[in-house]
């Protein structure tokens, strides 16, 4: 029995690009495994549940989790696998804060049961029947995940130690992540492995950006061509660059598309949302509410843009919704 | 080839026929075409809007929707049906509700206002979207020496529409200058005519229109110029009258600009419609005439 | 580490007392996290109260203290000193509303000491915070610089000389003394300008500690309170200042006889040569010459008659250059006063149409003895008008020229009035709509004036145009509606006279930028504060008098420019000034070079550094308003006093019981 | 505030066009009646600047008696030199509104008459008639007045410049379905 | 939650910039005007300091409504601070109705040093308004939601139990 390190990677809900993202190693990928034990990934090694039980508590040296936790299942796994791991990361947008999976967190539970299993217009479903948690007949007996009322970010559900940020994480975080953990060199806990800068820091437009900007019009990308040598921002487009944490060397720019903030605030900064609120607020022109209401009309849905990838982590976790609907979502 | 819907109005149809046809004649000179609406009505005039509304924005709102179809901006020769029209797609832009219910009632004759079309005064087309100089190109017989008194009136620039100079415009002494002629300055130029008063309160109206008539005189001028029908009818169908009623001896004739235009492109006098006031405008003429170049 | 925080409530009597029980409120303080001590008295701010504060922190070792007493507005650096005296940082203090806030406008006993609990608790949670900051001193230098030598800056320069201090008054015009030295006679004590200014002029001119530089502008202001940079450019007059005496012989020997060039100085009533004096008593008493009509100085082609006049003086010369000087000082005067309204902009009162119509500003010179007709009120058809009318309120309450109420033309339409009447004797009618007589003998005045016979007709003037077009005469028909009457009045008149609105200097926004301060919509200089700080501004060390900060007649003027000299003084006596040290601070190592905080700040105290291609903050410059730390979208600004964490603990605070 | 609205709120708000004119902003300075060229003739009872006093001083009755708004040929020329931003002309439309639909008017005003043939005139043919219109002033006028106008109307018919029959628009149904769409009730009468 | 609305006291936490609502403040306590005792000011140099952050977190922290006081336009002591406020403020609206944080909950006025009768008013009205709409309750929300957490937490920490005694 080999005495390498034991890894293991595990998904919750996500789109699989996490996963994808560990693979986009490339060769580097050899060398993870040549220096690790993977001993759990169930999306791409054939592992089962049982296995992990089997194992020892705090056997497992670290285990990465990407996704958000939505459902029992999930909760569990997070738990079964934070008893058995020494260090537990929360790898991409979702487990470190939310992420997409999180913008549910607008609607209760009920809305988007009803929506998706009645009101969609691809749903033929007249008995309305539901997703049950428990299915029995003749003698055979079902038990499914329950879907929670509120999607959470990993360390919202149990004890994180570190976080690997991005949709999804750049493979350069996740090689110096695995480097600092085998050579024991780990910053403390609680730390987010990436730069503690923002974006433009990295940002090729960084001098293209006048220093005055007073935006009277935001636009959104399809609705200009965007110079590809000049600042988005100054070009009128909602760029999160200036808020967001760095490390992920502006990729999405370097493809002419703004920074939608996968990597999260800084360390400063509380509420990712609420800072991206005040910075654009801050550069749009106007000094009354007429003309300034105006201007952020070109921001149609604050939320789902300033918490794209983190409305879990936002300081109020999502919608409340009015009493008399059900305020356990 | 330029191209406008035109909405006459309902005094261009006899009352004006004069100032009609001496617009499209000359136009047709500087290769702008009139395409009259299909169908248009009465524009509201005054006395609509404080009856109701409603109606009144209705009316304009629907010969707007017949120019949209057409795809063509309108022009009207009126300073009135201007200013109607003008602010009617104003306002309806400016109150979509306000434009729903119209719309609503446009529905009755498939019609519906977006406001697409802008609204033109007559002289507008001239001064702006032809502009001076293709004016002046077409002068055959210019009108040097002729004292012209341009009288802007009311509503073509009254109430602001756009930013433009309210309190002296020159753009009417321009377009006269450029036809040849001599625009005398003329205090009164911006005062009112009476409009419909002339009906509702005649003695008011004489009154007005004889303080303009003794302006223009008074700088000398040999004719007055206007760019509405309700002005010209007032300033020269009623001339005698006030004559009768204030003992003046005021015998001033008073043409469209357009139909001053028409002379200046050489045009024989009967096809722009003289011939038909009541103050005869024969010395204009001759004038023309005298000096061709 | 764990703290050591005490907390004190002051009783204030039973001004706090009476509506918060402090005792229970002082014993709940010592259960909180870090507190050490709480205490209660009946007046902390009393020499007892702050021996006590200052004993503990000996004693008890302190390293913190809440101070929960009035409004911090009005004690917190008492505070701040007694804990300073005890050996602690002074800002390991925070003071505690409880009066203000709290005792003095609620009710019920119960929830007013509910509330003082939990403000005291967010107090606690937030001092613990507090780091250690000094104050910063920056030095003041001594010199001035004052900017316009009208009636305001010529007071404010002789305060600030006669106290001894060094004073450079910069004038754009030729000659020193403003609008006022055009003026015949001042409201309502009817003494003549010339009498009461030109005085003080030959003072300015001859004071050791003033230098004068006419026909100059300021170019360039750098540096902040205390230490600015100013860069003046002097105009060439083509005559050297020290050589001419104003003898006038140049101006006698012009190659042109007769003037023939509109005069600046009497608005165009009269005509000068190329080579001219502004006026009699123009200071400097220096002939200068006008570039653009000079024969030598536009072809080159001239006799230079003026040069033999001039003969050993050698005072003209043709090959003058402008001459940049560069001055330091510690605080500037701005007095660049107003310009007239321009009737032109309302075409129906006949400005520039009919010759008939003068601006009041033109009488003046008109009933002015060294005027262009040698204060004979002649018109330009060289008659004495038999009737006037004058115009209120022209270019003023409007809103389609200004809104505001010019506050001046009242006064000087009636001492118009007055003045027309003794002169000529004519008819004179004010055409008013309000009579605003807000002053010291002004109401006087205007029963005075009304006394003499002068017609006041309540009514705007709606139309002005010729009383018979065409035969030639000069009379014009003043139209208003009575409404007093209520008919509508026409009155023919000889002479019209516009009562002009006063409107801030064309170049009022780029002086703005210049100085860095700012302007309200209209033009006119912002003060600081409308009623606490009339002749400051936002930018320290930058102070405003006289017209350019809004309308005002002379009086105010005067008492502004001294106001504006004693702040001066103030900062300059003190030596150095003390900066509040609730700066905003960035920290490079976070900064992202995100440019989002540089637009944010009104002093521009931000700026990049393009090698670390960061932002770096100007303390000097910076206030301390903390909107770019709001706007910082990384974090990378904070604010001493008041870091993010600071006030998140604060808001904890107050709400933790809940 | 008062819960039953002013004068001055019903009039200010009567029109789109007058939307929240300011006439509370009033100060009484007469630009409006010494602008006016029929106040100036001395022709209106009441200047348009009292009009206003009026209003503001809620005299609804005096207000309405007055022949003044009557009296306005639309010149907007108190408009646009208001230093205080008030549209008096459209304030005199909303008092003419006002007084038709409230049949409020002076007696022997031929402004409430005129306005309403016009109008029916439109409604039944979508153009105006000369003629016709005659008919709601003519019976106004004094004999020799009479005459006078016979004459100037006799000329202008020898020079075909009034029309003989009342001209009409072609698709007239629709036009009057048009108009019932705005105001559903009262046939418009043919 | 179950508590009737006509006891509820609302917690309204307030942020006033020290030159002109600050001041105000002080101004209606010196003049000993009365108001209701609900409101917790939290001094800001200028409005503009204001970092929408504060504004969730008292909401997160059980504020029930969150009031911004600042100079009038205009009237700024730091020349344009309260036009960024402005901007701040009125996105902040928007996306706070998103988040289910109703207008009247959250409330922007300029109100000058010489106003001390507006505070009166604007709080005594502030009060009234969220009495009418009833407790936010964030922290005990947040709870609510948590709750169907537990289930499996206690059936985990059972399980620990076992496990323990095995060994």
């Amino acid at each position: 029995m080999s005495t390498k390190p034991k890894i293991g990677f595990y998904w919750c809900a996500s789109c699989g690009g996490c996963e994808e993202s560990v693979v986009d190693l490339a060769e580097d990928i050899l060398m993870v495994v040549g220096a690790v034990d993977i001993v759990f990934w169930p999306c791409a090694m054939d592992f089962k549940k049982k296995d992990v039980e089997a194992m020892a508590d705090k056997s497992i040296v670290a285990m990465l989790i990407n996704g958000a936790i939505r459902t029992s299942e999930q909760e569990e796994m997070a738990h079964l696998l934070r008893r058995k791991s020494q260090v537990l990361i929360a790898y991409g947008s979702c487990a470190h804060t939310g992420g997409i999976p999180s913008l549910a967190n607008q609607f209760s539970r009920e809305q988007i049961m009803k929506y998706v299993y009645e009101d969609a217009p691809t749903m033929v479903n007249d008995q309305k029947t539901r997703p049950q948690t428990h299915y029995k007949d003749d003698g055979r007996e079902t038990e499914l995940p329950e879907l929670r009322n509120t999607v959470r970010s990993l360390d919202q559900v149990v004890d994180v130690d570190y976080y690997i940020p991005g949709c999804p994480p750049p493979p350069k975080l996740l090689k110096d992540a695995v480097v600092a953990l085998l050579s024991g060199k780990l910053p403390p806990k609680g730390t987010v492995l990436a730069p503690d800068i923002a974006v433009c820091q990295q940002c090729k437009r960084n001098d293209t950006k006048p220093q005055d900007i007073s935006l009277t019009e935001f636009k959104r990308p399809h609705q200009i061509i965007a110079d590809p040598e000049k600042c988005l921002l100054a070009q009128g487009l909602v760029c999160l660059g200036p808020a967001t944490r760095g490390g992920c060397d502006a990729v999405c720019i370097n493809g002419n598309m703004p920074c939608t903030g996968c990597f999260g605030p800084t360390s400063r900064v509380t509420d990712h949302g609420a800072k991206i609120l005040s910075y654009l607020a801050s550069t749009a022109a106007g000094k009354e509410e007429k003309e300034i209401t105006k201007t952020l009309a070109g921001v149609p849905d604050p939320v789902g843009t300033f918490y794209r990838y983190g409305l879990a982590k936002c300081l109020l976790r999502g919608k409340i919704h009015a009493t008399g609907e059900s305020n356990t979502r | 080839m330029k191209k406008y819907a035109y909405f006459p109005g309902c005094s261009l149809e006899k009352m004006a026929q004069s100032y009609h046809n001496s617009a499209i004649e000359t136009l047709r000179r500087l290769d702008v075409e009139l395409e009259e609406l299909e169908d248009w009505n009465c524009c509201g005039a005054t006395a609509y809007f404080h009856v109701d509304e409603l109606l009144a924005y209705t009316l304009s709102a629907r010969n707007l929707a017949m120019a949209e179809k057409q795809k063509l901006d309108v022009v009207a020769p009126c300073s009135g049906c201007y200013k109607n029209m003008f602010f009617t797609r104003a306002h309806l832009q400016h109150e979509p509700a306000l434009a729903d219910h119209i719309n609503f009632a446009l529905e009755a004759d498939d019609l519906k206002f977006n406001g697409t079309s802008a609204v033109r005064h007559l002289i507008e087309v001239f001064v702006q979207d032809i502009g001076l100089d293709a004016v002046k190109a077409k002068v055959t017989q210019s009108l040097k020496g002729l004292r012209v008194a341009p009288y802007y009136g009311c509503q073509i620039l009254r109430p602001r529409k756009d930013h433009e100079d309210v309190e002296q415009p020159r753009f009417f002494e321009d377009l006269m200058a450029a036809i040849g002629a001599t625009p005398v300055d003329f205090p009164l130029k911006l005062r009112c005519c009476g409009g419909a008063l002339i009906i509702t309160n005649r003695k008011a109206a004489l009154s007005l229109v004889r303080n303009l008539l003794q302006s223009a005189a008074a700088a000398k001028a040999d004719v007055i110029a206007t760019a509405c029908p309700l002005c010209q009818v007032n300033l020269e169908c009623y001339q005698k009258l006030v004559n009768q009623e204030f003992g003046t001896q005021f015998n001033l004739p008073v043409l469209y600009f357009t139909q001053l235009i028409g002379l200046a492109f050489g045009l024989p006098p009967k096809q722009l419609g003289i011939g038909t006031e009541l103050v005869s405008a024969e010395p204009v003429v001759c004038h023309a005439r005298s000096n061709p170049s | 580490m764990s703290k050591r925080i005490g907390v004190y409530i002051c009783h204030c009597g039973t001004n706090i007392a009476g509506m918060v029980d402090v005792k229970a409120v002082a014993e709940y303080a010592a259960t909180l996290p870090g507190v050490v001590l709480g205490r209660d008295y009946k007046y902390m701010c009393s020499d007892p109260g702050q021996e006590w504060i200052k004993e503990d922190i000996k004693d008890q070792k302190l390293d913190r203290v809440v101070v929960a007493a009035c409004s911090p507005l009005l004690h917190e650096r008492t505070f701040r000193t007694a804990a300073a005296r005890g050996g602690l940082n002074q800002y390991y203090v925070q003071m505690v509303n409880i009066r203000e806030h709290d005792a003095w406008v609620h009710t019920d006993k119960a929830s007013a000491t509910e509330k003082a609990k939990d403000l005291i608790r967010a107090a606690v949670y937030r001092v613990a915070l507090h780091k250690p900051l000094e104050k910063k001193e920056v030095p003041i230098k001594p010199g001035v610089l004052i900017v316009g030598a009208g009636i305001a800056g010529i007071h404010a320069a002789l305060t600030l000389a006669n106290a001894g201090k060094k004073v450079y008054l910069v004038e754009r015009e030729p000659t020193i003394g403003g609008h006022m030295a055009k003026f015949d006679k001042t409201f309502p004590t009817l003494d003549c300008a010339a009498c009461i200014l030109t005085p003080k002029m030959t003072s300015v001119k001859n004071h050791p500690n003033i230098t004068m530089w006419t026909y100059s502008d300021v170019t360039k202001v750098d540096g902040f309170v205390g230490n600015y940079k100013v860069t003046v450019r002097r105009n060439p007059r083509y005559v050297i200042e020290n050589l001419c005496v104003g003898c006038s012989e140049c101006i006698n020997a012009c190659v042109y006889k007769e003037g023939k060039f509109p005069d600046e100085f009497n608005l165009g009533l009269g005509k000068r040569k190329p080579v001219y004096l502004p006026f009699p008593q123009a200071t400097p008493l220096v002939a200068l010459i006008d570039p653009d009509t000079c024969i030598q100085l536009k072809t080159g082609k001239c006799k230079k008659t003026c040069i033999e006049a001039c003969g050993d003086r050698k005072a003209i010369d043709f090959e003058q250059e402008a001459e940049i000087k560069e001055i330091e000082v510690g605080t500037i005067i701005l007095a660049t006063g107003f310009k007239i309204f321009d009737s032109k902009r309302i075409p129906y009162y006949g400005y520039g149409t009919y010759p008939g119509v003068y601006t009041a500003l033109e009488v003046e010179r008109l009933v002015n003895a060294s005027g262009p007709t040698s204060g004979e009120l002649v018109m330009r058809n060289g008659q004495k008008p038999k009737s006037v009318a004058i115009v209120h309120c022209v270019g003023s309450r409007d809103e389609n020229t200004n809104k505001y109420c010019s506050r001046v033309c009242c006064m000087y339409s009636l001492k118009l009035a007055h003045l027309v009447k003794e002169r000529t004797g004519a008819e004179v009618y004010n055409f008013y709509i309000d009579m605003r007589t807000p002053g010291k003998g002004f109401e006087e005045f205007y029963s005075k004036v009304a006394g003499e016979g002068v017609h006041m007709i309540r009514g705007k003037v709606a139309d002005i145009y010729p009383e018979s077009p065409g035969n030639g005469s000069a009379r014009l028909v003043v139209q208003a509606e009575d409404t007093l009457l209520n008919m509508i009045r026409k009155v023919p008149v000889d002479m019209v006279v516009l009562g002009v609105g006063l409107e801030a200097q064309a170049d009022a926004n780029d002086v703005r930028r210049l100085f860095n301060i700012s302007c309200s919509n209209d033009g006119w200089f912002l003060e600081r504060h409308p009623k606490l700080a009339p002749v400051n501004t936002f930018t320290d060390g930058i102070f405003i008098a006289g017209c350019c900060q809004g309308p005002k007649d002379i009086p105010d003027t005067v008492a502004q420019a001294g106001a504006a000299a004693a702040e001066a003084l103030a900062l300059i006596d003190a030596g150095s000034i003390e900066l509040e040290p609730n700066t905003a601070y960035i920290v490079d190592t976070e900064c992202s070079g995100c440019k989002t905080c540089i637009p944010m700040c009104p002093y521009t105290a931000i700026s990049r550094n393009d090698e670390k291609k960061i932002a770096v903050i100007n303390e000097a410059l910076c206030k301390g308003c903390g909107t770019c730390v709001a706007a910082c979208p990384s974090g990378a600004i904070k604010q001493n006093l008041f870091e993010d964490e600071e006030i998140f603990e604060e808001i904890n605070g107050v709400l933790a019981h809940v | 505030m008062a819960d039953k609205p002013t004068f001055r709120d019903e009039i200010a708000g009567l029109l789109h066009a007058t939307m929240g004119n300011p006439l509370d902003m009033c100060m009484q300075c007469g630009t409006c009646s010494g602008t006016c060229p029929v106040a100036g003739a001395g022709f209106m009872d009441n200047s348009p600047r009292r009009i206003i006093a009026m209003i503001n001083a809620d005299l609804k009755q005096r207000v309405l008696a007055s022949n003044t708004y009557w009296y306005c040929a639309s010149c907007y020329h108190c408009t646009v030199r208001c230093p205080r931003g008030i549209d008096i002309t459209e304030l005199m439309y909303g008092l003419k509104r006002y007084a038709i639909w409230n049949k409020q008017s002076k007696e022997g005003l031929i402004g409430p008459v005129f306005s309403e043939t016009f109008v029916k005139m439109i409604v039944r043919t979508g153009r105006s008639y000369e003629p016709v219109l005659a008919t709601s002033y003519l019976f106004t006028l004094g004999v020799p007045e009479m005459l006078r106008e016979a004459q100037t109307a006799t000329s202008l018919m020898l020079k075909g410049r009034l029309p003989l029959l009342p001209a009409r628009i072609k698709r007239l149904d629709n036009f009057k379905r048009v108009l019932k769409r705005i105001i559903p009730l009262g046939e418009p009468e043919e | 939650m179950s508590e009737p609305t006509t006891t509820f006291e609302p917690r309204i936490v307030a942020f006033f910039c020290n030159w002109c609502t600050y001041t105000a403040a002080d101004l209606a306590g010196v003049s000993r005007m009365k108001y209701a005792p609900n409101i917790r000011v939290i001094r800001l140099m200028c409005s503009g300091r204001l970092d929408p952050q504060f504004v969730m977190t008292a909401f997160a922290k059980g504020a029930d409504g969150v009031l911004i006081g600042g100079c009038h336009p205009g009237d700024c002591h730091y020349v344009e601070g309260n036009y960024k406020t402005l901007r701040r403020a009125t996105l902040l609206k928007r996306m706070l109705a998103d988040l289910g944080i109703v207008d009247g909950r959250f409330r922007l006025e300029w109100i000058s040093a010489s106003e001390g009768d507006k505070v009166k008013h604007v709080v005594n009205d502030m009060v009234e308004k969220l009495r009418a709409l009833g407790p936010l309750n964030m922290p005990g929300k947040h709870k609510d939601w948590d709750k169907e957490m537990e289930e499996l937490e206690e059936q985990l920490q059972a399980q620990e139990g076992e496990a323990c005694h095995v060994h």
